[in-house]
């Protein structure tokens, strides 16, 4: 237990200076209208108590400049708190394109995390320093939420829905990762570390595995092991039945019904999971739904070999892409 | 108020308006026999209000009552409109790569 | 021109106790369980309030001596979760939105504005019914095991994992619902059609004002939690899928549904104790209300722009980046009318005559607790702020020195002022400015170090935490226990003063409002006679009737500089 | 000052009485547009989120019994109207006829609904572990199940408070109660009745109407 309280958490990720500032405003400002009204309050109600002499307050009219002026200085403090804020937010929610990608699945009462290579990992994550990290996240049962205070993010953890989390980390360390969603009984046990290191230490922890295959390798083998290959082929081309997946992520795919979508991990997802949401032109929707088949960390490897087997150049557009 | 009570409508009125309202229920179903894309809903809709704007004017008598009550009418549509509208404004604007159900930011219309 | 013809037999004598008062025009269990006079259904809200805010009060007790210990050693962690949800549940639907408008509302709406009764008396009482069978449902919930959602009830957790007593539980609130609905209706249609001769709307005490805006959220937001509720029992009992992700469904849509409500609820909490507040801040500095315009308002601007809000509960849900930007926006927007509050009731000090009496130390410490409350607040409405602190005790500090330090200071306040008009007695005045003062300690000891807990990363609904949380832990169960003691007194000196307090008389402070020209306690038809009303509100110029010295009029240009050279 | 018919202790007049009773039933209706408001809010959501879904479970309903009932539903606003009409020219017979053909009309509604039901029950359309359908997308059919039957469940447990509520006026217009000047129940009774059939009429497009052009 410490000596002394300290007043902030410790500041590790490239968000926490950024956030911390802020904080310090607000906290100035909160200090400064409770300073204002704390004063006010209490020389009001001192220099003008009741005595025999001051038995009944004085008529003071209302001042309509004086409202305006406490009507229009909040507004405009306001306004500014509310652009700094949206700033920095806006930044949280905006992964840089480049980031190295780590899946992590959340379900009662423990983080389950894939690195790209393979290894996995329980109520630990373990990230290089000083490189953009983003988390694809889901959970398999309830709503989680996965909270950092050193790095100052935290983001809900959704059934049925990837949510994205991104940091920086700047100093190497053990940091606490908390689920701060409510999620049921051991709730308050749900969390562990974030173990920042060193790129070259990092590297070393990613090859001390178990020698387990990659992500991409281990949804290869589930998508022969599941007979997609029957279908969608596993050549250049497309198969018999169903489009080709070489090149589908990050493209646009047209629709039977015309709309154009975007591939993305959502996208995979909602291909495998429920095939007939979205059927793209010129092929039937005959695929099976996949639901309660496979698990999310399944589910993630399948979309990891998806996302191997290419990107297509910016802006590309395919006709024929995407799913069945 | 005590205008509303002694204000009695003649019958003729009620019987237009139960006429219109089942033509409109007519009209309803057989524009919904039509493909019009993404109208089909908002015809739809606009035929439904339709409706419930007579039945509230006519049967309920807001047209003859006060303004108080015309009010509290306006305040509810517009606490619904509130409702929906803010909801929506997450709905519709959720990005794409973050979200499954982006891609249907299209209108309301189901569209094969 | 101040002239009354309200019950001549009170303004005549003031210090006779009167013959025949609502409290014994009648006797026996049947007279009081079968009443239509509101001010008896205010006493049989008090009783059933204050039984949950005891109840409340010790789950809060046995949730803060689990975190003396970083792993918690009073209970396990599935009993601690049921703690916190029953904390929540009986505290927020049981005590704090009934809690005014049920007792001090019930008593005083009509009493302030002329009126005889309530527009609808025995729905009034029904009202009463329907709460406490909403409150034998969720007694069933906690005896039969509890409930360990949290009181905000998040699917799929609630609707499909937890093995507690949801349905019951929901279906308890559902009907304590329509108590909130019924109240409200209630209020609005009185405030609109039964005001006294005289009695216009820029007349109403802020009081009925702020009533009246928090029966607009009640009649407004209630329905809309009320459906929310039988969905989330519809998916649990019936196996319907409304939020189940499993078929596709979106637990953030029952997060919207259910903060369309819930966010609104914290103002249906603090809206009347802004009204109490104002009503002993001019009493107590014998003073017209600064801005009295801009103060009732600012009332409804916060009941409105209040529905606009809801979402700020949601900025790391997976909400889409525009509208949490929308609604962090549309956020702050409440805290202009707020603010408004606070500087009129600041400014209204300045040239008084300030007495420092119990109900006016509960005032100013409302002010300041809401003060700091609101502008934490703020600290949530940013985007950048509130990913971090979301979901930490900082927020649960926050809505605390909302919740308890403004709604409950206000309601306490509330109670002294008014206990002369409801009891006919006193209250002991230096025990009850000592509560008010061991409150005030207590309660910042308690719920300051949460939010420096909060920003250090302790996440709340936590049955044990890592050791470097504890110091400020053990501050907070400190702060509790004294905060106990604050509220455990007024307890004993009201029930005390009922039969050994000081005989009152009709308006022993005096205040300006209608409810003071009754006798106390009033009769069982209020006013002998239909009040007219002809001064203005918190009007103490023109009514010699008071016994006050006229006031003088203050120098004009005195104002814009705020009185830092007042000469008197 | 008149005080006739049914002034109650704590209003002033008849007139401030009159007042009160229709602010506060408008009041009320405010409150169930609210209610109502909830479910179409989760019914826009996920119309929005699954369209083939609502399409395909929307073509398991009957458009047929759906139209009739709507008419019959609309011609049930009608007679209750006519009643209200009825009560202010102070004709009692003509007021309990038309109450009773409101209650007849409001039965028939609820009995179709009945059958409507029923069907569901059999066709395994009913949401939870007896859910059957081989369509494509019968997870997110459920969902619409689920709000076809909150939604119809809902209006329906309205109809059956408003026969309720009917009875009692019945039996108070026969006693002629109503017929004296004073009819502030009856008038209020309609509100109610002409609130429930405008939710209907609102339902019958979004759950009967959705894919009816394939």
């Amino acid at each position: 237990m410490n000596q002394s309280i300290p007043l902030f958490p410790e500041r590790a990720s490239s968000f926490a200076g950024g956030v911390d500032a802020f904080f310090i405003f607000l906290v100035l400002v909160a200090l400064f209208f409770s300073v204002v009204v704390g004063v006010g309050i209490l020389y009001f109600s001192f220099r003008h108590r009741r005595t025999a002499s001051n038995p009944v307050g004085k008529i003071v009219a209302g001042s309509l400049s004086l409202e305006i002026a406490w009507m229009a200085v909040p507004f405009v403090i306001a306004m500014f708190m509310f652009a700094w804020g949206s700033k920095l937010y806006v930044e949280m929610r905006r992964p840089p394109s480049d980031a190295l990608e780590i899946y992590v699945v959340g379900k009662q009462w423990m983080w389950k995390v894939q690195h790209p290579d393979g290894r996995r990992e329980f109520d630990e994550l373990h990230v290089p320093v000083n490189r953009d990290i983003k988390l694809t996240m889901i959970s398999e049962d309830v709503i989680h939420d996965f909270f950092v205070p050193a790095f100052r993010v935290k983001m809900d953890v959704l059934p049925g829905r990837y949510t994205t989390l991104w940091f920086r980390a700047t100093k190497t360390g053990r940091y606490h990762l908390f689920c701060s969603q409510y999620c049921g009984t051991e709730h308050s046990h749900m969390g562990g570390w974030v173990i920042v290191m060193e790129p070259s230490d990092y590297q070393a922890w990613l090859s001390g595995g178990s020698g387990s295959e990659s992500l991409e390798q281990a949804g290869q083998a589930l998508f022969t092991q599941l007979a997609c290959v029957s279908c969608h082929g596993e050549g250049q081309g497309p198969g018999p039945r169903a489009p080709a997946l070489r090149g589908v992520y990050g493209s646009k795919v047209k629709l039977s019904d015309g709309r154009t979508v975007l591939a993305d991990e959502a996208y995979i997802r909602e291909s495998i999971l429920d095939p007939r949401a979205k059927i793209v032109m010129g092929y039937e929707p005959i695929m099976p739904t996949f639901q309660g088949v496979i698990s999310e960390d399944q589910l993630l490897q399948l979309i990891a070999y998806v996302k191997s087997l290419g990107v297509p150049p910016a802006g590309a557009q395919r006709s024929v892409a995407g799913k069945e | 108020m005590s205008e509303s009570k002694q204000h009695v409508i003649p019958f003729k009125t009620y019987a237009l308006i139960l006429a219109a309202l089942l033509a409109l229920t007519l009209i309803t179903y057989h524009v919904a026999l039509v493909d019009l894309g993404p109208w089909n809903i908002v015809v739809a809709i606009v035929i439904a209000c339709t409706k419930a704007v007579l039945v509230v004017l006519f049967f309920m008598h807001a047209a003859y009552a006060p303004r108080r009550t015309r009010l509290v009418i306006l305040a509810g549509v517009f606490w619904l409109l509130l409702l929906l509208g803010l909801t929506l404004a997450d709905y519709l604007t959720r990005p794409p790569a973050t979200d499954s159900i982006s891609s249907n930011n299209a209108p309301a219309a189901y569209v094969r | 021109m101040s002239a009354t013809t309200a019950s001549p037999a009170a303004a005549s004598s003031p210090l006779q106790p009167p013959r025949e008062n609502y409290l014994n025009a009648s006797y026996g269990i049947r007279s009081w369980l079968l009443t239509t006079d509101h001010k008896r259904i205010a006493l049989l809200y008090l009783i059933s309030i204050t039984s949950f805010f005891a109840l409340g009060g010790v789950f809060a007790l046995l949730i803060r001596l689990q975190l003396l210990t970083p792993e918690g050693w009073l209970v396990g962690p599935d009993t601690y979760n049921r703690l916190f949800t029953m904390h929540g549940i009986v505290m927020i639907f049981f005590f704090l939105i009934p809690a005014i408008p049920g007792v001090l509302g019930n008593f005083l709406v009509p009493l302030m504005i002329g009126a005889k009764d309530l527009a609808f008396p025995r729905l009034n009482l029904l009202s009463w019914y329907i709460f406490n069978i909403g409150a034998l449902f969720t007694f069933y919930a906690i005896l039969t095991g509890g409930i360990d959602t949290g009181w905000t009830f998040y699917p799929p957790y609630s609707s499909i994992f937890s093995n507690s007593q949801v349905a019951a539980a929901v279906i308890g609130i559902f009907i304590t619902g329509f108590t909130s609905i019924l109240t409200g209706l209630n209020f609005i249609v009185t405030i609109h059609t039964m005001r006294a001769p005289g009695m216009t709307w820029w007349r109403l005490p802020i009081f009925v004002w702020a009533h009246y805006a928090t029966s607009i959220i009640m009649v407004l937001g209630t329905p809309v939690l009320a459906i929310t509720l039988v969905l989330v029992a519809g998916e649990r009992l019936l196996h319907l899928g409304f939020f189940d992700p499993r078929l596709g469904g979106d637990p953030l849509l029952f997060q919207h549904l259910f903060w369309f409500y819930s966010h609104p609820a914290v103002y249906i909490m603090i809206l009347p104790a802004m009204g109490v507040t104002t009503e002993i801040v001019a009493t107590f500095a014998r003073k017209n209300l600064f801005g009295y315009k801009f103060v009732a308002a600012a009332s409804l601007a916060i009941a409105v722009i209040g529905f606009l809000v809801w979402a700020h509960h949601m900025f790391v849900a997976g909400l889409s980046i525009y509208a949490a930007m929308a609604f962090s926006m549309l956020s702050y927007l409440v805290a202009i009318p707020s603010a408004v509050k606070v500087f009129n009731w600041t400014a209204t000090l300045y040239r008084g005559s300030v007495s420092w009496q119990t109900p006016m130390l509960y005032a100013l410490g409302f002010i300041g607790l809401f003060v700091m409350g609101g502008m934490t607040g703020l600290f949530l409405a940013s985007l950048g702020a509130d990913v971090h602190v979301h979901d930490t005790y900082f927020v649960v500090a926050h809505f605390h020195y909302i919740m308890v330090g403004g709604a409950v200071m206000g309601y306490l306040g509330g109670l002294h002022f008014w206990w002369p008009k409801i009891s006919g007695r006193m209250y002991p005045e230096g025990l009850s400015r000592a509560a008010a003062i061991i409150l005030f300690v207590g309660f910042n000891l308690t719920f300051f170090p949460q939010f420096v807990l909060g920003y250090l990363g302790m996440p709340r609904r936590y049955a044990s935490y890592p050791p470097e949380f504890q110091v400020l832990n053990v501050l907070s169960t400190a702060g509790a226990s004294i905060l106990g003691l604050g509220y455990i007194l007024p307890i004993i000196y009201f029930v005390w003063s009922m039969r050994y307090g000081k005989v009152a008389s009709p308006n022993p402070w005096p205040a300006t409002g209608l409810e003071w020209q009754a006798s106390s306690p009033p009769p069982s038809e209020n006013f002998e006679t239909t009040p007219v009303v002809t001064w203005e509100p918190y009007d103490f110029e023109h009514r010699p009737d008071l016994g006050l010295p006229k006031p003088e009029r203050a120098q004009p240009e005195k104002l814009e500089a705020p009185g830092l050279q007042g000469r008197d | 000052m008149e005080r006739t018919g049914a002034l109650l202790g704590q209003f002033r007049d008849l007139d401030q009485q009159r007042d009160t009773v229709a602010l506060g039933m408008w009041v009320f209706l405010l409150t169930e547009i609210m209610f109502f408001g909830g479910m179409f809010l989760t019914y826009t959501i996920y119309r929005l989120k699954f369209p083939h879904a609502f399409a395909e479970g929307s073509r398991e309903l009957d458009v047929v019994k759906g139209g009739w009932n709507t008419a019959v539903l609309i011609a049930s606003s009608f007679t209750m109207a006519l009643a209200v009409r009825a009560a202010q020219m102070r004709k009692r017979k003509l007021l309990c006829i038309l109450l009773a053909s409101t209650m007849i009309l409001g039965g028939v509604f609820l009995g179709v609904k009945y059958f409507e039901y029923a069907q569901k029950f059999e066709h395994h359309l009913v949401p939870g572990p007896d859910f059957h359908m081989s369509a494509p997308d019968a997870a997110q059919v459920q969902i619409f199940f689920s709000l076809y039957f909150a939604m119809t469940g809902m209006h329906a447990l309205h109809m059956i408070i408003g026969e309720g509520m009917l009875l009692a006026l019945l039996i108070y217009s026969w006693r002629g109660k109503y017929t004296g000047g004073y009819f502030a129940p009856v008038e209020n009774g309609g509100l109610y009745w002409h609130f429930v059939d405008i939710v209907w009429i609102f339902l019958f497009p979004l759950l009967y109407l959705v894919d009816l052009h394939r």
